[in-house]
């Protein structure tokens, strides 16, 4: 029973939220690039601080200063938290193992303890932001239910992959500790479009969107204006 | 979360206020006194006027973005300084945008409606609305939070359209709407319903003023065709910052520059910024019009944050292809001027310790951030800067409008400006340098009920008290160079 | 011209002739495919001993005819016929459309499925080697003489002289057949067995079915175009008379 | 709109499977993603995409024809569908080619290499060229709204008669020669469809099945778009279109009659029926209700003729394209899904471009327009409040139809296989139990080469029943009952990483042990060679930048393969045995699989290669062992 539900889970599972993270993923730039590129095209004054956005883009996307203007703790496990999340999965010397048998691609994996002291790390943090975020106060209280639980459901996949490196440690055997973690794995990956973990993509875009976002269509005021039937009233 | 504020503060700052009766008695959050307060199927309505909204502007655009990319860290929290003041999670600027996010998200997108389907969500209600409007005017829409979130979202656009959805259904403070429906649909054209002959009469004044400290005639020229610049004050001037345009004036009058003060619209106030873009669309649009009748090539805005922010950036948006005429700032001006060798100034006669507050609208996106403070290091004995400044300065606490809302002092001097208050108290300065209008009365305000000992004044005003006037002998001589371009 | 001609009754189905062409063009071990035909050739067997009951070996292989439907069909000319006998392929200009394989009659040519940059694979009767004077691997290999190369008249000659010898034999890929195949074969059993019960004996070549059509295009081409103008002349004047007639009427009334 | 709206999710979400299909296919290769075989090369592309989507698009042709040479100015109004299906249908079969074509990245190869005497060259050529007659002719369409380029469009528009005229001629030529086509292959086809007139045939069923596309198309947009059908119209084409398949039925008849095969009809086989079928809905049915004074001039039986008529004719070109073959070739082919789904992936696509046309242009006297586009300032209403709003139609549409087609592709990528794109966990090769009692028979891999063991003369030599526990664990109880192959389950043990089966087959099959395995080794994990004595940076072939071992066994809280127990358990014992008692071959391979080296004599070259029955590659039963003779002997002659 355990090895029909790997099969499924490896197999067609995995496909269809692979498929639909890569799909959901590209949709939404797409649909982004659109409405920019439409909101570009209404705006009534066409010029754009690129300098500034350029900047500021990158500024955050390597927030190499960010960590010490404020929370600085936070911060600095946020940082730790996405290098794990981003290089353990793509350059694991097992995952890359798999793309090669299936698809014959092959790029440069990083050596086992590096993978094995981030995948720590990554666990570690993910668990020091789920804290954070239940100790402040104004975390606490802006968060939605998926805010607490991403950083929890990120720990599972690193957590099922440790010991799934070291089966001696494992309390459950291999195959069962395998099928948790191309599982869960699975689901991250079918959430991603779906929720906030969609900023993995966006984020780079975010600031120009933002700015472009200031530049109102020429007309905008005038014809909601008439929508909303208030044309010549007194204000 | 107990706020930790200052019980004296409070109490002078209540005492301080103008109009009490029209305050509800509740603490410190302030019910707003809304116009027109329509009742009942608000939510409906509400959400009529966002899909208007959505229907014709490029707002929809950035929703999409933030729905998708908000990731509530609440970095932005610690660097609001309404948060510092209360730390009630209410004021992080992120829980602010999420009224309008998830708003956003359960009535305009796909998640939405099926999450509605499955767990039967029953959408916008009345009381989020009331929420909502207590929220998004509390906020001062100063933006410093922009420069924190790592996912860029823009919370003090968000203020500014749930400011505007508001507006539609009605719910707007009753202070914004007199001044702008006088400046817009009025007799005198401005907010402060300061009539014609007056202004004219105290602009001859001020000239008379001018030659008694300075010895030299300087006019306040009216109505005059052909000038180069078309001025724009914040219209309070007239009434409170007669030094402000004093020192204008007589830098102007240094570099020989021509302009001219319109009868028919000489009001740089424009609300709209603060909660409607139609009224930010009627406004800006009156601007083209005078410039047309006196057929001058430059808008000149004088020491105000919002006026210079709105013609700057607004009036290509709003304006006709082709109307929209050139933007320039007294203060980019003057700092051309002085680099120019223009102006001189006497550095011995402001001694006392200088300091200068960047207004938001200026400073946020990094337009106005040195020029005023080389041009006060070039005659001020003791400039220093408080942290932090520039980009990242605080607010003042009375942006977004708020200022002109009198029964909001105690909020404003006690919570909204006790960052600000504090970080004056630390520089130990006895001259606080604030080139803006509303920055200036919101100051005022913050020392007065906070008891600091330091005095407010616009940038010219320490110009004019600095500047040593000459007889020019002829002002056309002016070569084009000294004003700054675009 | 040069022919191979194989003599089934020599035929003891060693397998030496598919071994050294695999051999020669360096083509990979074959694995089961679901697109294989029961007959053993492949993309990766250009050559195939078939075994037939009463343990008659019949090797099957492209049978270069001497107006071939393949090379008719290609509409790239990626399939030639050489001076030399054997029809050649060209990947290069091949686009991968199979028609070849539908019109070969004897079912020959054979297909790269499994790749993504597939091409269409036959016996090429060993051109190069041939072109250097050369023989073909597989005739070279063949340790009792059941398949053996030459000028095809020669052979065809001796196919003949074998026949006379032993009555009960028959020959295949005389002119008789399709127009005639460079691949001759004396048999004592019906070839049917491996052409999927067809028996080309007797039939004109193939390309001659399709010829005639082809020849009438630009007839057609040119009869259908001046046929249109010819109508829409005709109807267009027609009604330019009624108009005329109309106007006339009115003006005259 | 509704229809419309809820009709293009629906073409979305066929686009987005076909995509997944796609995508495999290009990636792929054609073997994994059809069921074509080498005995059948031709399959659905081209009977449906090719040669249906040709003929469906006749219309184009016929209703020019009729509107600008034969001037009959009623039919003007159907005139711009009527070419832009065309122009679709023609699109639609060149991406259905790219699908179908092995190298579609050749497939403008015939513009340089040519080769005349070749049917499908000049098919190829028609299709080129009246794809470009059509787009220039449904071109002033779409530059209508593009007034800058009005000078175009003039021209073309003066042109058109130009364009009509070479238009009717390469279809002529086309549709007939997509039937000339066929000619080449006598053998193939069945005698009731293989005639030497079949370019006539195809050429007269063009003109009918033209005349009944426009009409099935208007239909279908009529109902769509909630219009008022041009009943008036449709009646004329129909009955034109059945004094054509009149036509048609008394050609194809004689032809029959001619040939002589008309008795073919009678014979009772599924050819036989397969015909009567194809005749009587392509041509008899449309003819019998297009003229019946009952029938005649009404909607439902126009609708019911029409579909009959075309589906009738897709049949008989899916017929000639291939069904009518499946009895003249001796393998079976039913296309698989994805044939289906590319298929129906490139007519929605096309239905796609074809609504987007009609909304966005006037190929009919005004768009279609959406309720909510037309007044822009009416406001969505939110009562009750619980109500969504995605936007205007155009962006809702564009956010919904997109979530359906990723949703729908990346289901179609899960019902594909990507050979080997997933993981492959531990892979069980079930371990048989050993057969027998006293005499037992060995064959864990089940590949019919067994081992035997006397376990009688084990247990006698080793001390009766008191020894069960020399070779069996004491610790279950009742022991004696239990198989090996119980705890043992896999004759190999391999993990995610390592596939051992696949290892086993590069390098040769069972003759390769050693190669991995020292000989006269228990072979297991802990005495295999590392992976990087292969897998290292001097093997360029072989660059997988392997570190460590894969994982051990002893780490899987696993027990050991069931080969690894056995030999640990014989050979151990075996050896000491041999030294004890000095006899070394006692403890040699050759003791227990004593076939081994009577076989080995084999090559594996040899076997590999000289049969076409790839059984003997696979199940080799072979487990040869390099056994140093010259130390044996050494060792006999020391004792």
């Amino acid at each position: 029973m355990l090895e029909f539900w790997l099969e499924l889970a490896k197999g067609p599972i995995f496909r269809f939220s692979f498929a639909l993270c890569v799909l959901g993923l590209a949709r939404i730039v797409m649909l982004s690039a659109w409405g920019a590129a439409k909101a570009y095209y209404a705006a009534g004054d066409k010029e754009l601080p690129y300098s500034l956005i350029w900047r500021t883009t990158i500024h955050w996307l390597f927030p190499i200063r960010m960590g010490l203007r404020n929370r600085p703790f936070f911060s600095i496990v946020s940082i730790l938290f996405h290098i794990g999340l981003i290089i353990v999965p793509i350059f694991l010397f097992a995952h890359i193992q798999l793309w090669y048998q299936g698809a014959g691609l092959w790029w440069p994996a990083i050596p086992r303890h590096l993978a094995e002291f981030l995948t720590v790390t990554t666990i570690l943090s993910a668990i020091l932001l789920f804290l954070a975020r239940v100790w402040s106060s104004a975390s606490r209280h802006i968060s939605r239910g998926q805010e607490f639980m991403w950083p929890l459901l990120l720990i599972i996949p690193f957590l099922s992959g440790f010991f799934c490196s070291h089966p001696a440690w494992s309390p459950l055997s291999y195959n069962a500790m395998l099928l948790i973690h191309i599982l869960s794995g699975n689901f991250i990956l079918l959430l991603i479009p779906l929720t906030k973990i969609s900023h993995c993509i966006l984020t780079p875009f975010s600031q120009f969107i933002s700015e472009l976002g200031w530049h109102f269509p020429k007309n905008s005021a005038k014809d909601v204006e008439i929508t909303l039937g208030k044309q010549g009233q007194p204000i | 979360m107990i706020p930790l504020l200052d019980q004296d503060a409070i109490l002078r700052a209540k005492a301080n206020t103008k109009k009490p009766e029209t305050m509800e008695e509740q603490g410190l959050r302030v019910r707003y006194h809304v116009e027109n307060p329509l009742k009942g199927g608000r939510a409906q309505r509400f959400l009529e006027a966002f899909a208007a909204i959505l229907k014709h502007s490029s707002y929809g655009l950035i929703l999409e973005q933030y729905v998708r990319t908000s990731l509530k860290c609440a970095r932005c929290a610690v660097s609001c300084m309404l948060y510092e003041a209360t730390g009630d999670p209410k004021d992080v600027p992120c829980y602010r945008s999420a009224f309008l996010i998830e708003t956003y998200r359960r009535h305009f997108t796909l998640a939405g409606s099926l999450k509605a389907k499955l767990f039967g969500d029953p959408g916008l209600t009345d009381e989020t609305i009331e929420e909502m409007a207590d929220s998004f005017y509390n906020c001062t829409a100063c933006r410093k939070c922009v420069l924190e979130c790592p996912a860029g979202i823009d919370h003090g656009l968000l203020t500014h359209l749930g400011r505007y959805i508001l507006s539609e259904i009605g719910i707007t403070p009753r202070a914004l709407v007199v001044s702008v429906r006088e400046q817009v649909q009025g007799k005198t054209r401005n907010t402060s319903a300061i009539p014609i002959p007056a202004m004219i009469d105290s602009c001859e004044f001020l000239e008379e003023e001018i030659e008694e400290a300075k010895g030299a005639k300087v006019k306040f020229p009216i109505d005059q065709e052909g000038a180069e610049h078309l001025f724009f004050a914040p219209v309070s001037d007239y009434m409170m910052e007669a030094d402000t345009l004093c020192g204008i004036a007589a830098v102007l009058h240094q570099i020989g520059a021509s302009w001219t003060i319109g009868t028919k619209n000489f009001d740089g106030i424009n609300y709209g910024l603060f909660y409607s873009d139609i009224i930010m669309d009627r406004v800006l649009n009156e601007i083209p019009k005078e410039v047309k009748r006196l057929k001058t090539k430059k808008v000149l805005i004088g020491e105000c944050g919002h006026a210079s922010r709105t013609a700057k950036v607004f009036l290509k948006t709003f304006c006709e292809e082709g109307e929209s005429p050139p933007v320039v700032s007294i203060i980019e001006l003057t700092h051309a001027a002085l680099k120019a060798g223009k102006l001189k100034l006497d550095p011995n006669v402001v001694t006392d310790r200088v300091v200068y507050h960047d207004p938001c609208n200026m400073a946020r996106k990094g337009w106005i951030i040195d020029q005023p403070r080389e041009i006060l290091r070039a005659f001020c004995k003791d400039y220093v800067e408080m942290t932090p400044n520039g980009r990242e300065n605080y607010c003042c606490g009375g942006g977004g409008g708020t200022v002109s809302i009198d029964e909001l002092r105690p909020y404003r001097t006690s919570i909204a400006g006790k960052k600000k208050a504090e970080q004056l108290q630390e520089t130990g300065a006895k001259l606080v340098v604030a080139p803006c209008a509303n920055c200036k009365k919101q100051l005022r305000e913050v020392v007065d009920d906070n008891g600091l000992d330091c005095e407010i004044v616009g940038l010219h005003d320490l110009i004019f008290r600095a500047i040593i006037l000459q007889e020019n002998d002829s002002p056309e001589k002016t070569p084009e160079s000294t004003i700054p371009n675009e | 011209m040069k022919s191979i001609l194989t003599d089934i009754t020599k035929c003891i189905g060693c397998n030496e002739c598919v071994l050294a062409c695999k051999r020669t063009y360096d083509l990979p071990p074959e694995l089961p495919r679901r697109w294989h035909k029961p007959d053993g050739l492949s993309a990766r067997n250009w050559t195939s001993i078939v075994r037939l009951p009463e343990n008659k070996f019949v090797r099957k292989q492209c049978r270069h005819c001497q107006e071939p439907a393949c090379v008719s069909a290609c509409p790239v000319g990626a399939l030639i016929k050489n001076a030399e006998g054997p029809v050649t392929y060209d990947g290069g200009k091949c686009m991968g459309c199979r028609y070849c394989m539908m019109a070969c009659p004897y079912e020959i040519p054979r297909y790269d499925w499994d790749s993504a940059a597939p091409y269409i694979r036959k016996c090429i009767l060993c051109y190069e080697r041939i072109k250097e004077g050369k023989q073909p691997a597989c005739t070279e290999a063949c340790p009792t003489g059941a398949t053996i190369f030459g000028e095809r008249e020669e052979l065809l000659a001796e196919a003949k002289r074998r026949r006379q010898e032993n009555p009960k034999l028959q020959l295949y890929g005389d002119e008789n057949e399709i127009g005639g195949t460079c691949v001759l074969y004396v048999s004592d059993v019906d070839l049917k067995a491996i052409y999927n019960g067809r028996d080309l004996r007797g039939d004109p070549a193939l390309p001659s079915t399709t010829a005639p059509v082809l020849a009438s295009v630009p007839l057609t081409f040119v009869g259908v175009g001046v046929l249109m103008s010819g109508l829409y002349w005709t109807i267009n004047r027609r009604e330019q008379l009624k108009k005329e007639g109309e106007s006339g009427e009115k003006a005259n009334g | 709109m509704d229809r419309v709206r809820r009709f293009k999710l629906l073409l979305w979400s066929i686009c987005g499977l076909a995509f997944a299909v796609a995508f495999r296919r290009f990636l792929l290769g054609l073997g994994s993603s059809t069921n074509l075989n080498d005995g059948t090369p031709w399959g659905l592309w081209v009977g449906f995409d090719v040669m249906g989507g040709v003929a469906l698009a006749a219309g184009g042709f016929v209703i020019t024809a009729t509107v600008y040479i034969l001037k009959k100015e009623e039919f003007h109004p159907i005139v711009r569908p009527a070419v832009l299906t065309a122009f679709l249908g023609y699109a639609a079969v060149a991406v259905g080619l790219l699908a179908d074509l092995g190298l579609p990245w050749h497939i403008w190869h015939p513009t340089i290499y040519w080769q005349h005497h070749s049917a499908l060259f000049e098919v190829a050529w028609c299709v080129m060229l009246y794809l470009t007659v059509l787009a220039l002719e449904f071109l002033p369409v779409p530059l209508e709204s593009f007034p800058r380029l009005g000078k175009i469009r003039n021209f073309l528009v003066k042109n058109r008669l130009i364009l009509v005229i070479l238009g009717i001629m390469l279809s002529t030529l086309h549709q007939s020669s997509l039937g000339t086509l066929f000619l080449i292959m006598p053998y193939r086809l069945h005698a009731l469809w293989y005639t030497p007139i079949l370019p006539l045939l195809f050429f007269i069923s063009a003109i009918s099945l033209g005349l009944m596309m426009v009409s099935m198309e208007s239909l279908i947009t009529s109902y769509l778009y909630r219009r008022e059908p041009e009943t008036h119209l449709l009646t004329k084409l129909c009955k034109v279109a059945a004094w054509v398949l009149g036509g048609y039925l008394i050609v194809r008849i004689l032809d029959l009659l001619v040939r002589g095969e008309y008795l073919a009809i009678f014979e009772n086989s599924w050819q036989s029926w397969w015909f009567i079928i194809e005749i009587l809905i392509s041509a008899i049915i449309p003819i019998v209700l297009f003229t019946s004074k009952l029938t005649r001039g009404k909607l439902g039986w126009i609708t019911l003729g029409v579909v009959s008529g075309v589906s009738g004719f897709v049949l008989n070109r899916l017929n000639v394209g291939g069904i009518a073959m499946a009895g003249t070739t001796d393998s079976f082919y039913f296309p698989a899904w994805t044939e289906f789904a590319i298929s129906a992936g490139v007519v929605s696509g096309a239905a796609l471009v074809f609504l987007f046309a009609i909304e966005h242009f006037n190929v009919w006297e005004h768009p279609p327009r959406d309720e909510e586009d037309e007044k822009p300032y009416t406001l969505p209403r939110f009562a009750p409040v619980g109500t969504i709003w995605l936007g205007d139609p155009h962006t809702a549409g564009m956010k919904r139809n997109s979530m359906a087609f990723v949703v729908a592709a990346a289901f179609g990528f899960s019902l594909l296989p990507f050979s080997s794109l997933e993981s492959k966990g531990l892979i069980k090769t079930p371990a048989n139990s050993a057969r027998g009692k006293d005499i037992m028979q060995i064959d864990a891999n089940r590949d019919g080469f067994f081992v035997t063991f006397d376990h009688k003369k084990h247990e006698n030599s080793l001390g009766q029943t008191q020894s069960c526990a020399v070779c069996h664990h004491a610790k279950l109880p009742a022991d004696e009952q239990t198989s090996c192959a119980a705890c043992h389950q896999d004759v190999y043990l391999v993990t995610c990483i390592f596939d051992h089966e696949k290892h086993k087959t590069w390098l040769g099959g069972n003759q390769s042990c050693t190669q991995c395995h020292p000989a006269g080794q228990n072979r297991s994990v802990d005495t295999a060679v590392e992976c990087n004595h292969c897998h290292n940076a001097e093997d360029a072939s072989l660059v997988l930048a392997v570190q460590e071992s894969p994982i051990r066994m002893d780490q899987l809280n696993m027990a050991g393969s069931y080969v690894d127990a056995m030999h640990g358990l014989c050979v151990t014992c075996h050896k000491e045995i041999a030294e004890r008692i000095y006899r070394p071959l006692h403890g040699t391979c050759t003791t227990c699989h004593p076939f081994v080296a009577e076989e080995s004599k084999y090559e594996w070259d040899k076997l590999t290669q000289t049969t076409a029955s790839p059984r003997w590659v696979i199940s080799t039963p072979l487990l040869q062992e390099n056994i140093d003779v010259e130390k044996l002997k050494e060792s006999v002659a020391a004792q």
